[in-house]
C-alpha cells in the first residue's frame, strides 16, 4: 500500500510541478491560466482520483439496518462535516437527483456498534446545487485532520474538483475494513 | 494509526488502491451513484427565496413530508408549476457580485423528476423582485407562454415563448400589478389597476400584445383593498379584500366583470380578517374556500399569519369550521375531496394539515417540515 | 396635487407604450433589450425619480431624540418592511457607508406619537450589498398596499431603478406632514 | 386616505412634489444621503462566510461593537486585514448561477473607511474553499504580496502583486498546508506539511518562486497533529496541538527550526485540549497567550468550542487564569496591555471579553453582538 501511495502522490507533485514550470513560459496570465485549467480537468490529476467511475454503474441505495441514517449520531457519521444527503433526497451512498458526486473525498474511519468493527468511511461531496439546509447538518471529527494531511480533511469544500462547485450535501461510504 | 491514515489516503486517491482495499478482507466496498430521479408520488413544492444568494425549490412528498431534494434558483425569485407537477420554473436574479455588478434576470424551467434544470431563458432585467407571489410569474393555461411581472418600478410583462426559449413581448401594464391568464379560450392575461378596475391585454399566437380592454370599477382601491392572490373558482377569479370582501370575477369575456361579492365575515365577532401571501385556496371538488385568518384587524394588519383558517362554503355563504393553526402566512392546498393544506409559517416551516369533509372541512395537523429562507409559495402537484 | 400625480403618471404611460411600440419594430429580441435598456436608465423614468439627487447634498445623521431608533416599535417604521439601516452603520437618513441609495421608494403615512401629527414617511432602500441580517428585520404595514398602488408597496426590493440591485437595509425619512 | 395616499405617491415620484409638499406647513423634508466613511476607531472585523450566496466582512466597534457595516463578498471566502486597519481583503467564489457554472475565484480589496471594494484580482480558480481559517489568506509583511492557498486538491499557493493587481505565480507545495510568511527580512513563506516537518518557499521581489527548503521533522503528525492555526510570539511562530502541546518555532533563517516545545496542560485533571478554529491569540505586550481549551479532550474533539480561555504565561510557563466562557470557536485579540478578547460561537454570535491583568488576565464578559454566517476569523484593528 505504501508504495502505491507514494507512487500517487510522486505523480501529483511531478504534476504540479510540470504546471509551474509552464507557468514560467507563458507570456500572460491568462494564457497560463487557460493552459493549467485544462491539464487540471483534461488531462492531469483527476483521472487518479474519481470515486464515482471508479465503482461503476448504479443500483439501489443501500438500506439502512444499523442505525437512523438521518441522525447526526448515526455511526457512519463520525468524520462527517457537512449536511446529509440521507435527508436530502439521496441516500448514504447516493447524491441526490440533479446534483454531482464529488470526484474527490476524505476518509474517516468509524467503528461500527454492531459488529465493532472499523471501517474506513469515504465522505464524498453532492456539489453544483445550494447547500441544503433542509437537512441536518452534522460535525463530527473523528481521526479529522488538518489540510497539511488532505484526505482526512473535513473543513474543505470536497466540490473542488468538480465542475460544479456548489456545496450540497455529504453522503458516507464505506470503502474498507480498517483493520 | 499510522497504518489506518495510509489506508484512509489510499482510498482517497482511488483506482489502484480499492481493488486493494477490497482484497483485505471479505468486505465489498460501496459505490457512490447519484440518485436518477426522485420517488415517485404528489408533490409539494416550496419556493425559499433568498436575498443574498441562491433561492431553491423543494420538494417534499405530499402524503409524509419526506424531503426529496432541491433545484438550484437565482436571488429574489419566483416559482411556478406545471399543472401535471412534471415541470417547475423559477424567474429569478443572478447579478455578477452575487449583491451587485451586471444583473441578468433568468427564467430556469427544470424537469421536477430529476430534479435539473433543463433550459433557460434571458429577460430583460426588469423582473418585478418582489417576495413570492404566485401572480408574478404565472403561464398561459396550456403552458405555451410564460408571463412575468415586471417592476422598474414602472409595470409590465415580460412574454416567453416557452418552446423557443425566448421573450415575444414586453407588454406596458402601467399603474397595474399582478398576471391572471385567462384559463380557456385565447391567449391573454388581466391585471389589477390602481384605480380599482381590472385590464385584460390580448396575446396572440406569437405571443405579442394584442390590445386591452379596460373593466368597469370592480373594488374601491381606498375603503376595500383587495389582495393580490386570488384564485380559480370554477371558471372564475376570486380575490379577498383587507377588509374580507370576497370578489367573484369572470375573466371569459374581453373585459373583467363582477360576478358576486361575499363577506365572510358577518355575523363573526372578533373583528377577523384575511390576512398573509397566498392566504386563500378553493378545493374544487368539495366547492370550500379555505381563507387564513386573523383576529382583531386593523390598518397594517393584513400581513398578520393567520390564527385560524376557515373552511367557507361557497355556494352556502356560511362557515363550515374554523380551525386554529400555527401562523401560517402562506398556504397550498391539494385537489383531493379531502383537500391536505400545506402551511407555511414565518419561523419558518411548513405545516400539514388534512381537512375532515364530515367536520367541515376541519383542520388537523398531521406533519412538520423544516423550510429555509423567505418562503411564501408552494404548490401541491398530482 | 392631483394633477401633478396626473401629469406625471401620464408620462410614465406615454414611456412606457412608446417602449412598447418601438419593440414591435425591431427584428431581434437583443436589439430591444440593448434599446430599452439604455431608455430606461438613461432618458426615460429615472430622472423623474431620484430622491437622492432631488435633496441635495450630504449633512449630518439626524439625531434621534423621539424614541429608540434601532426597535422595530419605533414609530417612523410603521410601514417597514426590511431591515434597519440605522442599526446597520447608516442611521434613519443616511445609507451605510458604501451602499448605494436607492432612486426610488415607497411611503408611510406615521403617526408620531409625540405630536399627534401624521408624517409622511419615505422608506428607501440602499442597495448594492449583502442584505445587512445583522440588524433587526422589521415588518410593518399600516398603510401598505399591494403593488398596484406601487408607491406604497413595501414587498419589492425598491433597490429595482439602481445600477446595483441587491438590498441592503431600509432607512425612514420624513419627507412631508399628512395634514 | 383618499387625499393621503395621492400625496404619498407624488412623494414617490419626487422632483416636482416635494417642494409642493414643503409649502404645506412648517415642515422641512429630511434629505437622504450616504454616510461617506464609517465611524473613526478600533474595530473588529469578523469574516461572515456563506455556502450558497454572498460572504461579508462585518464592522464592529472594538469598545462598544456598535455594528459600522459591511462590505460585500462571494461564497467560501477567506478575510485578511492589514495591520493598520485601514484595508481589507477577502477571497471568494463567484459562479455563474451562484453555486453551479463558470466559476471566478477573486481576491477583492476594500477601502475599509468607506466599506468599499476598491479592487479586483482574479485568481486561477484554485483557491482552498474552506471554512474561515487565516492561513488560508496572507500577506506578505510589506504588504506587497497576498498569498492565497490553493487546493484541488493538490495543494499550491498563488502569489499576488497588489499594486499591480496581478498574479505573479502559482507556487506548488505538494502535501503541504498553510501559508505563514515571514516576518521580515526577504519574501518567502513557510508550510506545514503532511510528513511533519515545515517547507519554507523563497519568493523574489518579483513574486516568483525561488526554491524551497525543508525544516528537520518538527512534530510527529500521527501522535500529536499540530493545529494550522499559529500565531506571532516576537518573531516567531508559535502552534498548539491537538493534546496542548505548544511547537515555538523560528522562520528567521531558509528552513524552520524548533525553538521549544510547552505542554501546557501538565498537571492539570480533566483532560482538557485545545480546540476550535482559530484557538490561540497571543497579547504580545503582556507576554500572555489565550488558549480556548475544551475538557474531556479525545479522538475527534479538536473542533470542540471552548469551555474556558487560558490564560499561559510562555515565560514563567504557567497558567495565570482559566476563565468559563460561552462555546467560544474562534477568538481574536486585542494588543493592548489588557488585550480585549472576541470570541466568536457557533450560534453564531460575537462576545467581548476585557481581561484583568491584575487577576492573571481573567475574562469578564462586556458585550454581545449578533453574527451571520459562518465567522471563523475575526481581526482587531488599530
Amino acid at each position: 500500500m505504501i508504495s502505491l501511495l507514494d507512487a500517487l502522490m510522486e505523480r501529483l507533485d511531478r504534476f504540479a510541478e510540470r504546471s509551474a514550470r509552464t507557468m514560467a513560459k507563458t507570456n500572460g496570465r491568462r494564457s497560463f491560466l487557460a493552459k493549467t485549467g485544462a491539464l487540471v480537468v483534461g488531462g492531469g490529476l483527476l483521472p487518479l482520483l474519481p470515486f464515482d467511475r471508479t465503482f461503476g454503474q448504479a443500483h439501489a441505495a443501500t438500506p439502512v439496518t444499523d442505525g437512523d441514517a438521518v441522525s447526526c449520531e448515526y455511526w457512519r457519521y463520525c468524520a462527517l462535516d457537512g449536511n446529509l444527503c440521507s435527508a436530502c433526497g439521496g441516500s448514504l451512498t447516493q447524491c441526490p437527483p440533479g446534483s454531482e458526486a464529488s470526484k474527490v473525498s476524505w476518509v474517516g474511519t468509524c467503528r461500527n456498534p454492531n459488529d465493532n468493527k472499523d471501517y474506513l468511511v469515504s465522505y464524498n461531496d453532492c456539489c453544483g446545487k445550494p447547500i441544503c439546509d433542509n437537512s441536518p447538518f452534522c460535525l463530527k471529527s473523528v481521526g479529522e485532520r488538518p489540510g497539511y494531511r488532505m484526505g482526512l480533511h473535513n473543513d474543505i469544500n470536497w466540490c473542488m474538483a468538480n465542475a460544479s462547485k456548489g456545496y450540497h450535501c455529504t453522503v458516507a461510504l464505506l470503502v474498507g475494513l480498517a483493520e | 494509526m499510522v497504518q489506518l491514515d495510509k489506508l484512509a489516503l489510499c482510498a482517497v486517491l482511488a483506482v489502484v488502491a480499492a481493488p486493494a482495499m477490497a482484497q483485505q478482507a471479505d468486505f465489498k466496498p460501496e459505490t457512490l451513484t447519484v440518485k436518477e430521479t426522485i420517488d415517485p408520488g404528489p408533490n409539494v413544492l416550496v419556493y425559499q427565496q433568498e436575498w443574498k444568494g441562491a433561492g431553491s425549490i423543494a420538494v417534499f412528498g405530499k402524503d409524509d413530508l419526506a424531503f426529496k431534494g432541491l433545484m438550484a434558483s437565482g436571488s429574489m425569485g419566483q416559482m411556478l408549476v406545471s399543472p401535471d407537477g412534471k415541470t417547475a420554473y423559477s424567474q429569478s436574479t443572478f447579478m455578477k457580485r452575487i449583491t451587485y455588478g451586471d444583473i441578468e434576470h433568468v427564467v430556469q424551467v427544470y424537469d421536477v423528476a430529476k430534479l435539473t434544470p433543463v433550459k433557460e431563458v434571458s429577460l430583460p432585467a426588469k423582473a418585478a423582485m418582489t417576495l413570492g407571489y404566485q401572480p408574478m410569474f404565472q403561464a398561459s393555461a396550456d403552458g405555451k407562454f410564460l408571463y412575468v411581472q415586471n417592476g422598474t418600478p414602472a409595470a409590465s410583462v415580460t412574454v416567453v415563448d416557452v418552446a423557443k426559449g425566448s421573450v415575444t413581448a414586453e407588454i406596458p401594464t402601467p399603474g397595474c400589478w399582478g398576471i391572471y391568464p385567462s384559463a380557456a379560450g385565447a391567449y391573454k392575461f388581466s391585471t389589477i389597476c390602481g384605480t380599482g378596475i381590472f385590464q385584460t391585454y390580448a396575446v396572440t399566437a406569437d405571443g405579442a400584445p394584442a390590445g386591452k380592454t379596460d373593466s368597469a370599477r370592480i373594488f374601491d382601491v381606498n375603503s376595500d383593498p383587495i389582495f393580490i392572490s386570488g384564485v380559480r373558482v370554477g371558471g372564475d377569479l376570486l380575490f379577498a379584500s383587507f377588509n374580507g370582501t370576497l370578489y367573484r370575477l369572470s375573466d371569459a369575456e374581453a373585459a373583467v366583470k363582477t360576478v358576486e361579492t361575499i363577506k365572510i365575515t358577518d355575523g363573526v365577532d372578533g373583528k377577523w380578517a384575511p390576512g398573509g401571501y397566498a392566504m386563500m385556496g378553493y378545493a374544487e371538488k368539495a366547492g370550500v374556500l379555505f381563507v387564513a385568518m386573523h383576529p382583531d384587524a386593523g390598518n397594517g394588519s393584513h400581513k398578520n399569519p393567520a390564527e385560524e383558517i376557515w373552511a367557507y362554503d361557497l355556494k352556502a355563504k356560511k362557515i363550515l369550521s374554523r380551525s386554529a393553526v400555527e401562523h401560517v402566512a402562506s398556504f397550498a392546498i391539494s385537489a383531493d375531496e379531502a383537500p391536505v393544506l400545506f402551511g407555511l409559517t414565518e419561523d419558518p416551516k411548513m405545516i400539514r394539515y388534512t381537512s375532515d369533509p364530515k367536520a367541515g372541512f376541519a383542520l388537523t395537523k398531521t406533519g412538520e417540515a423544516k423550510v429555509t429562507g423567505f418562503p411564501f409559495v408552494a404548490q401541491v402537484t398530482p
